[in-house]
């Protein structure tokens, strides 16, 4: 069946290197020195540059799985798991309301620059963020502390959100007592965000000194953020240089940390900028592992002898509608439709690494919140036509977006799942036009302005909390979905207005089934995204929230 | 001479004007802006409308392009969307990889490329002619990206001969002093950290030597076929010179300066075929800064850029010109 | 006995899938230690392919010499390139038609002159500089150590001419050939080339081996003189015999279509029909019958022999030659 | 009367044997160029590749066995376990990553490269031409405005030739979306300033020869040797170069696919994205972009073949 095997590639590059070497590039020397000897560097390959050194001026991962190494925040997901632990706090209890936040810290930790850890630096990392003014008020510098805490102190935009950060007090030395006006679903999981990393109080002193601008056309970071040695955390590896020209961050162990300490001493994160380019950088040696493989190398890589663990899913990918945009989606009977008629057992079957799930709803199964008896549309395309039919909209045509140029940990291969997607509206009657995008950020753009009929889309969660996932789309109306209901709005504000977890949990239960008896948009799948590593490393535990910890690498 | 050189620089400043009017007003029409470019999955209407306000990018194209203008004559490019950090720090940072990549390249094209050329005009019809040039010419129907790939696929991943992407072995600290990976080498005294670089610069460059290789070649061939028919070539051969002589002070001299034209053309267009090339091998270069630029709509880096690259043309030129007045005298600049 | 005998010398143009071209036809001629010896016809008939033929400066590939061409003992036809090298510009040198295409524009002249000197009088540096000078001294170009510094297209076209033959006559060669030297040339600078030319000879002892289509040049010049057509010689003579008595129609012809001075007002010229494409092969008769007055049936039956119908060493190639003098326009 | 018989038999005998001999007529730089093409291996080479490849491209559609984007096989492969289908009885290049028949592909896509490329150099070549034309008139009608015009025109092309051509290509096609009209633009308008130039360079080396100093010469009024005689004849080495455009254009477009920019439109395949996109798959499937890869190389190779060999035949230099 499967004729041409990767024997058969290696033969033909191996027949173009006789070719090759006859024009003569071929060299004496063999690998570069950090190849051979002893092994005291893990090298992972990234697939862009970190923005900053800060995680509190930054909103992307790329940036976030820098610091995250070198920065921990009051909580942490556990190992391996979406479950909220102990970070730097040990334990922590909310009042009833969920309104006031105490935190029993850890004792003994020690910021890289020597300070001490305590309820005080606590305190002076929120007070810092709440105080922020001028350009840091930007939603560009500043976007994740607004959606957790709100606005500032001085909101010089109008249209800033409200604050909703009252005040961080240090009960004692070890005691941090954080309240909110209101009680917001973002809490506690948002503690645990790098985000709202801590800093050492005297790095934030440093930072103070400095001005984010925003003269010309674009916003300046820091100086303090673009190169190492202000920035200090607690975490396990300390970050020693940022060689922007060679795009590459090293990090070194941090002897005095309070847990268990880096196994490696070195830790550098190159930026390799194309997919295949990190997969062959590994097939070569020159990196011990990268993130985000495409489905297709993993049994090629696994069967190399390479390490290819898949996490657990955490991320959901959805085809949205939106209504506004082509008014046949109004009919219920067209979404559900279209709901009918797409297999998305078989785009688990052929694109998704082992492990991914159909979705049933607006969030993966991991989730606290996920229901299982809400309303299900099974692959049906007779079903589909006929619903079309009683819609009177048996030869509807529909535009439908897609990004190129990317691939998401929901969405490994967004161009063939959009074929496929097609393929299977149209055997329903249904005429799709397609309309490529670039992903960032032409298509982002047309998605959140609502010009894309058809589009598709996909979150990863930042914690385990419902609402980060139907909470980012159907607590209002949003151009993106283009729909008015209400029974579906406050079936899902009502979970985030709740400070109870369980309780909360069922509103969410609720708000699922309420969602998909409407439909707004077809859940499709759930994917775990697979990770690479070296023949000779030992991986560490990988998590659902792609927050692995590369203090638990070591050599073989 | 100096004349020149500020004539042509003069020359170049309505040109550059009115390129960036152009540019302005092109850029201002493409959708989305670096808003969202920032802000990602999470971008919301209300976010991209505040952080345009505070980038003054909701005001009209011509305070825009004002505003540049005054950052302009206070030599100041602006700042990059992408990266939060001048743009002119971000050229001098990455430029010099590209530089030092170019350069890599043009020297494989010229020193594969002339011989060869010459050989083939000599041998006419005989193999090496015929190889050299169906040679060449296959040279330039390889697209540049599958060239790349082909050789990284064979060089770096099955033979581990070269390593597969970067300027540098990871952790090699070596100084940086001009940034230029080679040179730093050996003014450092460094010389691992240079013989570092040139194993890095070579897939990358072989690859983009591709091209200019292949016309160097062809274009060789053509002017030494065309010298040998001179008359003074003959009139050398009538003098019994050595081979040697004849070919160097005959031929090859009369023959190179075209090519030499040529060459600086070349030199000039490589970054086409670097953008490819250093996203290939993610090669930290203008070329793959640039090409995120524009995804990212990072006007300030693309004008700045643009500016940037007609500069350098102009002094590539101005270059060759030069080059060519020293070994032709009939075009004696006075 | 003589420095150059070619005897019989073909040279073919073939190859490259082409039909072959024959472009010299059994050019048999002499020339003696310090004799001056014109070589005359048309463009096309093939002179100056003699001439390349003779310096070994005809390609290699895609040609074929016949015959023999002994320069003093060793036949320069059969020589190997490297011999053949070492002779050139020292045993035997060239003049080229065009002075400014046959310079290296792009090296200074004294460069192009001092190269020869290093190359077969081994002299270098300083003595090869001073050589250089004294050689355009004497070829007349005045201030000669600046001009050894100038490039070509900084002479004029007197001075260049005259540089070519300062690297001509550098050592001093045997034999210097001369093809069309004076063409490019405007008429006042041609007379003082020529003048130049029959000095250097007369010093030297050189043998001068005179390439043209003009008679003036030859009559001014040349102790012997051949008429080439169609790749063979029809007829060879002394000059003043040649001139007195011009035995076959072509050089007949030549001569009668020469305006001259002394002929009456209204005197017509009489220049030869058609051109030196309206020919037939010598195999089938006189390649020149199609131009011809004198033109009979006979003609056509083969190849005519060389004769000597008029007096002993003037030669015609002719079965129906201009005998009677007064047939000379006069 | 025997008189008359022999000279007329002499007459016609001269003539067959004057006629036997060749005559090395000086035959049209055209008719002369068109003998060599003729003569030349590279051009019949190049000629029968292109042929081969215009009749792919216009049958291809018709004789492809199953439709393009037929997603028939979708059971049998699966890219998520490097699962895929070679070369076999009914499909003869296999099956690509959506189960589509790659042979029918491969002959649909060949259309759709031809038009690319040739689309794209006429884009080039027309709007190029134009400015060149307008440029070198103004170049030759001389008078200070004319300069002006020149030398304005010239700098912005030149400025057009410094810019990275796949820059450029990458920001139209930013900015008008991407389509397969995109891909012909962006290519195309790279192209332009190619062509400006040399027929500019031309028409000034023509102007200066010596047949236009004779029409001078004659009083024929500049405008109408500018028409008549300049332009007609720097034409030649416009043809060569379209025909090499035809190539860079075919290549220029697969790179733009490397790039994310190439034709998206999945229901008309086109070799540069099929090559680009099978790129994900060499490891597993590496006949997979070889096809598309082999296509766009024989093809460009025949162009540029014709190209060189009309180079070559045009090129009085070059001759013999």
């Amino acid at each position: 069946m499967r004729i041409l095997t990767s024997r058969s590639a290696r033969a033909l590059t191996a027949a173009l290197a006789v070719g090759l070497i006859a024009t003569g590039c071929a060299s004496e020397r063999g690998k570069d020195g950090d190849k051979d000897g002893a092994k005291d560097t893990f090298v992972f390959g990234a697939p862009g540059d970190p923005a900053s050194l800060d995680p509190s001026l930054a909103a992307d991962g790329e940036t976030f799985r820098v610091t995250r190494q070198a920065f921990e925040a009051l909580l942490e997901h556990e190992s391996g798991g979406s479950k909220l632990v102990g970070g730097l706090a040990e334990k922590w209890s909310s009042n009833p309301e969920g309104t006031v936040w105490t935190f029993n810290l850890r004792k003994g930790v020690k910021f890289h620059d020597g300070e001490a850890f305590n309820a005080a630096a606590v305190c002076a990392n929120y007070d810092h963020w709440f105080n922020w003014k001028g350009t840091y008020q930007s939603s560009a510098i500043s976007t994740y502390w607004q959606d957790i805490m709100g606005g500032f102190a001085k909101n010089e935009d109008k249209e800033a959100p409200a604050p909703n950060y009252k005040s961080c007090t240090a009960k004692d030395e070890n005691t941090a007592v954080i309240e909110v006006l209101k009680p917001s679903a973002n809490l506690p999981g948002g503690f645990s965000l790098q985000a709202l990393a801590i800093h050492s109080p005297k790095a934030i002193k440093e930072y103070e000194k400095q001005e984010a601008s925003a003269k010309g056309d674009a916003i300046t970071y820091p100086k303090y953020s673009q190169e190492a040695g202000t920035v200090a955390g607690t975490g396990p590896y300390k970050i020693a240089k940022w060689n922007k020209g060679n795009k590459e961050v090293s990090l070194t162990r941090f002897d005095d940390y309070w847990g268990d300490k880096a196994k490696v001493k070195n830790l550098v994160i190159r930026t390799i900028d194309t997919e295949e380019g990190r997969r062959q950088a590994l097939q070569a040696g020159d990196i011990d592992g990268y993130d985000l493989v495409a489905p297709a190398d993993i049994k090629t890589l696994e069967s190399a002898g390479f390490k290819v663990p898949t996490r657990d899913v955490f991320n959901l990918l959805y085809l949205g509608m939106t209504q506004t945009k082509n008014p046949a989606l109004q009919k219920p009977e067209v979404r559900q439709a279209i709901a009918h008629a797409v297999d998305r057992e078989n785009i688990v079957k052929t694109q998704l690494p082992a492990g991914g799930k159909v979705a049933t709803q607006f969030m993966p199964d991991t989730v606290a919140g996920w229901s299982e008896n809400v309303k299900k549309y099974p692959f049906d395309t007779a079903k589909a036509k006929q619903l079309l039919a009683s819609a009177g909209a048996s030869n509807l045509s529909v535009e439908m977006c897609y990004p190129t140029e990317v691939t998401r940990p929901y969405m490994p291969a967004p161009q063939d799942i959009f074929e496929l997607i097609k393929a299977d509206l149209e055997k329903a009657g249904i005429k799709v036009t397609p309309k490529p995008l670039k992903w960032n950020p032409d298509y982002l753009d047309a998605v959140e302005s609502g010009s894309c009929a058809l589009h598709m889309l996909g979150w990863t969660g930042d914690f385990n909390d419902g609402y980060n996932f139907i909470g980012t789309w159907f607590a209002e109306p949003d151009k993106q979905w283009g729909f008015k209901d209400d029974k579906v709005f406050t079936a899902v504000k009502a979970g985030s207005l709740q400070g109870d977890p369980t309780k909360r949990t069922d509103l969410y239960k609720a708000a699922n089934e309420a969602i998909m008896e409407y439909l707004p948009g077809l859940p499709l799948t759930s994917s775990p995204p697979a990770i690479a590593f070296g023949k000779n490393v030992v991986p560490p535990k990988v998590s659902p929230l792609t927050q692995e910890n590369f203090a638990e690498v070591s050599f073989k | 001479m100096l004349r020149l050189v500020v004539r042509r620089l003069l020359q170049l400043i309505p040109t550059l004007l009115g390129l960036s009017v152009l540019l302005f007003l092109w850029l201002n029409r493409l959708p989305g802006g670096p808003a969202s470019a920032i802000l990602g999955e999470r971008a919301t209407e209300a976010d991209v409308a505040r952080i345009n306000r505070t980038l003054g990018l909701d005001q009209p194209v011509y305070v825009q392009y004002g505003r540049f203008l005054k950052r302009l004559f206070n030599l100041d490019l602006g700042t990059s969307v992408q990266t939060g950090q001048p743009v002119w720090d971000e050229f001098v940072l990455r430029f010099p990889a590209t530089v030092e990549l170019s350069i890599a390249a043009m020297i494989i094209a010229t020193v594969v490329g002339i011989p060869l050329g010459y050989l083939a005009a000599r041998k006419r019809g005989g193999w090496i002619d015929v190889a050299s040039v169906s040679g060449s010419l296959v040279g330039i129907c390889i697209p540049v990206f599958f060239l790349a790939l082909l050789l990284k696929g064979v060089f770096a991943v099955e033979l581990g001969i070269f390593p597969s992407f970067g300027r540098q072995s990871t952790g090699l600290d070596a100084t940086d002093v001009t940034g230029f990976a080679v040179l730093d080498g050996l003014l450092t005294g460094e010389f691992d950290a240079s013989w570092d670089a040139i194993m890095h610069l070579v897939l990358p460059a072989v690859a983009l030597a591709s091209i200019p290789l292949a016309v160097i070649v062809r274009m060789t061939r053509a002017s030494v076929l065309e010298v040998l028919g001179e008359d003074y070539v003959r009139t050398a051969e009538s003098k019994g010179l050595e081979r040697r002589v004849v070919r160097g002070r005959h031929i090859l001299r009369n023959a190179m300066l075209p090519v030499v034209t040529a060459v600086g053309l070349l030199t000039g267009s490589l970054l086409s075929g670097a953008v490819l090339t250093e996203s290939v091998f993610s090669f930290g270069g203008i070329g793959s800064f640039i090409r995120t630029a524009i995804e990212a709509r990072d006007y300030p880096v693309l004008v700045g850029f643009i500016l940037f690259i007609a500069m350098v043309y102009v002094l590539i030129n101005l270059l060759v010109d030069l080059l060519y007045s020293v070994i032709d005298p009939r075009v004696r600049v006075h | 006995m003589p420095l150059l005998t070619v005897d019989e010398l073909t040279v073919t143009f073939g190859g490259r899938g082409r039909k072959d071209v024959r472009a010299v036809n059994g050019v048999s001629f002499t020339v003696d230690q310090g004799q001056v010896v014109g070589l005359v016809g048309e463009s096309g008939c093939g002179k100056s392919v003699t001439s390349l033929a003779l310096m070994g400066l005809l390609p290699a590939k895609g040609v074929t010499l016949g015959g023999r061409a002994d320069f003093d003992g060793t036949d320069l036809l059969t020589l190997s390139p490297r011999r053949m090298r070492d002779m050139r510009g020292r045993d035997l040198a060239m003049i080229f038609q065009d002075p400014l295409s046959s310079l290296n524009p792009v090296v200074p002249v004294g460069v192009q002159v001092t190269e020869i000197l290093q190359r077969h009088r081994g002299l270098k540096g300083e003595a090869a500089r001073k050589e250089a000078a004294h050689l355009l001294d004497r070829v007349g170009i005045p201030d000669p150590n600046r001009r050894l510094k100038e490039f070509p297209h900084q002479l004029s076209g007197g001075m260049r001419q005259r540089a070519l033959i300062a690297m001509a006559v550098a050592c001093a060669p045997r034999l210097l050939i001369a093809d069309e030297p004076t063409t490019a040339l405007d008429v006042t600078i041609q007379a003082q080339i020529l003048e130049l030319l029959k000095e250097l000879v007369d010093q030297e002892g050189t043998a001068l081996l005179m390439i043209t289509h003009d008679l003036g040049v030859v009559a001014g010049l040349c102790d012997q003189v051949n008429v080439l057509y169609a790749g063979k010689v029809v007829e060879s003579a002394a000059r003043r015999e040649l001139f007195a008595h011009p035995t076959h129609p072509y050089t007949h012809g030549l001569l009668g279509s020469i305006p001259r001075l002394d002929a009456p007002r209204g005197e017509p010229l009489h220049p030869i029909r058609g051109s030196i494409n309206d020919q037939i092969a010598w195999a089938d008769g006189c390649a020149f019958a199609p131009r011809c007055d004198r033109y009979e049936m006979d003609c056509l039956t083969g190849t005519p022999a060389l004769t000597e119908p008029r007096a002993a060493g003037h030669q015609a190639r002719c079965v129906n030659p201009v005998l009677a003098t007064t047939e000379v326009p006069a | 009367m025997g008189l008359i018989s022999t000279n007329t038999s002499k007459i016609d005998r001269l003539a067959e044997l004057t006629a036997a001999t060749e005559h090395s007529t000086g035959a049209s730089l055209w008719r002369e160029a068109l003998r060599r093409l003729r003569a030349s291996k590279m051009a019949v080479i190049g000629a029968v590749i292109i042929g081969l490849f215009v009749i792919v491209a216009i049958i291809g559609p018709w004789v492809a066995p199953y439709g393009p984007i037929e997603q028939t096989w979708r059971g049998e492969v699966f890219p998520n376990q490097g699962k895929f289908v070679g070369a076999r009885a009914e499909n003869w290049f296999g099956l690509d990553q959506l189960g589509r028949d790659l042979f029918s592909r491969f002959l649909v896509g060949a259309r759709q490269t031809l038009l690319v490329g040739v689309v794209s150099m006429l884009i080039g070549l027309v709007v190029g031409a134009v400015i060149g034309a307008v440029s070198g008139a103004a170049a030759t009608l001389g008078g200070r405005s004319g300069q002006r015009v020149d030398s304005f025109v010239m700098r912005v092309t030149d400025i057009m030739l410094a810019l990275p051509s796949l820059l450029l290509a990458v920001s139209i096609a930013a900015v008008m979306g991407q389509s397969l009209t995109t891909v012909m633009i962006a290519v195309g308008v790279v192209q332009v300033p190619i062509f400006a130039r040399l027929l500019r360079g031309s028409m000034l080396a023509q102007g200066r020869s010596d047949y236009v100093l004779a029409a001078r010469s004659l009083g024929i009024r500049k405008r109408r040797i500018v028409l008549t005689q300049i332009m007609p004849n720097s034409l030649s080495p416009v043809i060569v170069q379209a025909t090499l455009s035809l190539a860079t254009a075919i290549i220029e477009a697969a790179a733009l696919s490397y790039l994310g920019l190439g034709n998206p439109d999945p229901a008309v395949p086109e070799w540069g994205v099929m090559l680009s996109s099978a790129q994900r798959f060499f490891d597993n499937a590496p006949m997979m972009s070889v096809y598309p890869a082999v296509g766009i190389i024989i093809t460009a190779l025949g162009f540029t073949l014709l190209g060189e060999a009309m180079r070559e035949a045009l090129d009085p230099k070059l001759r013999g």
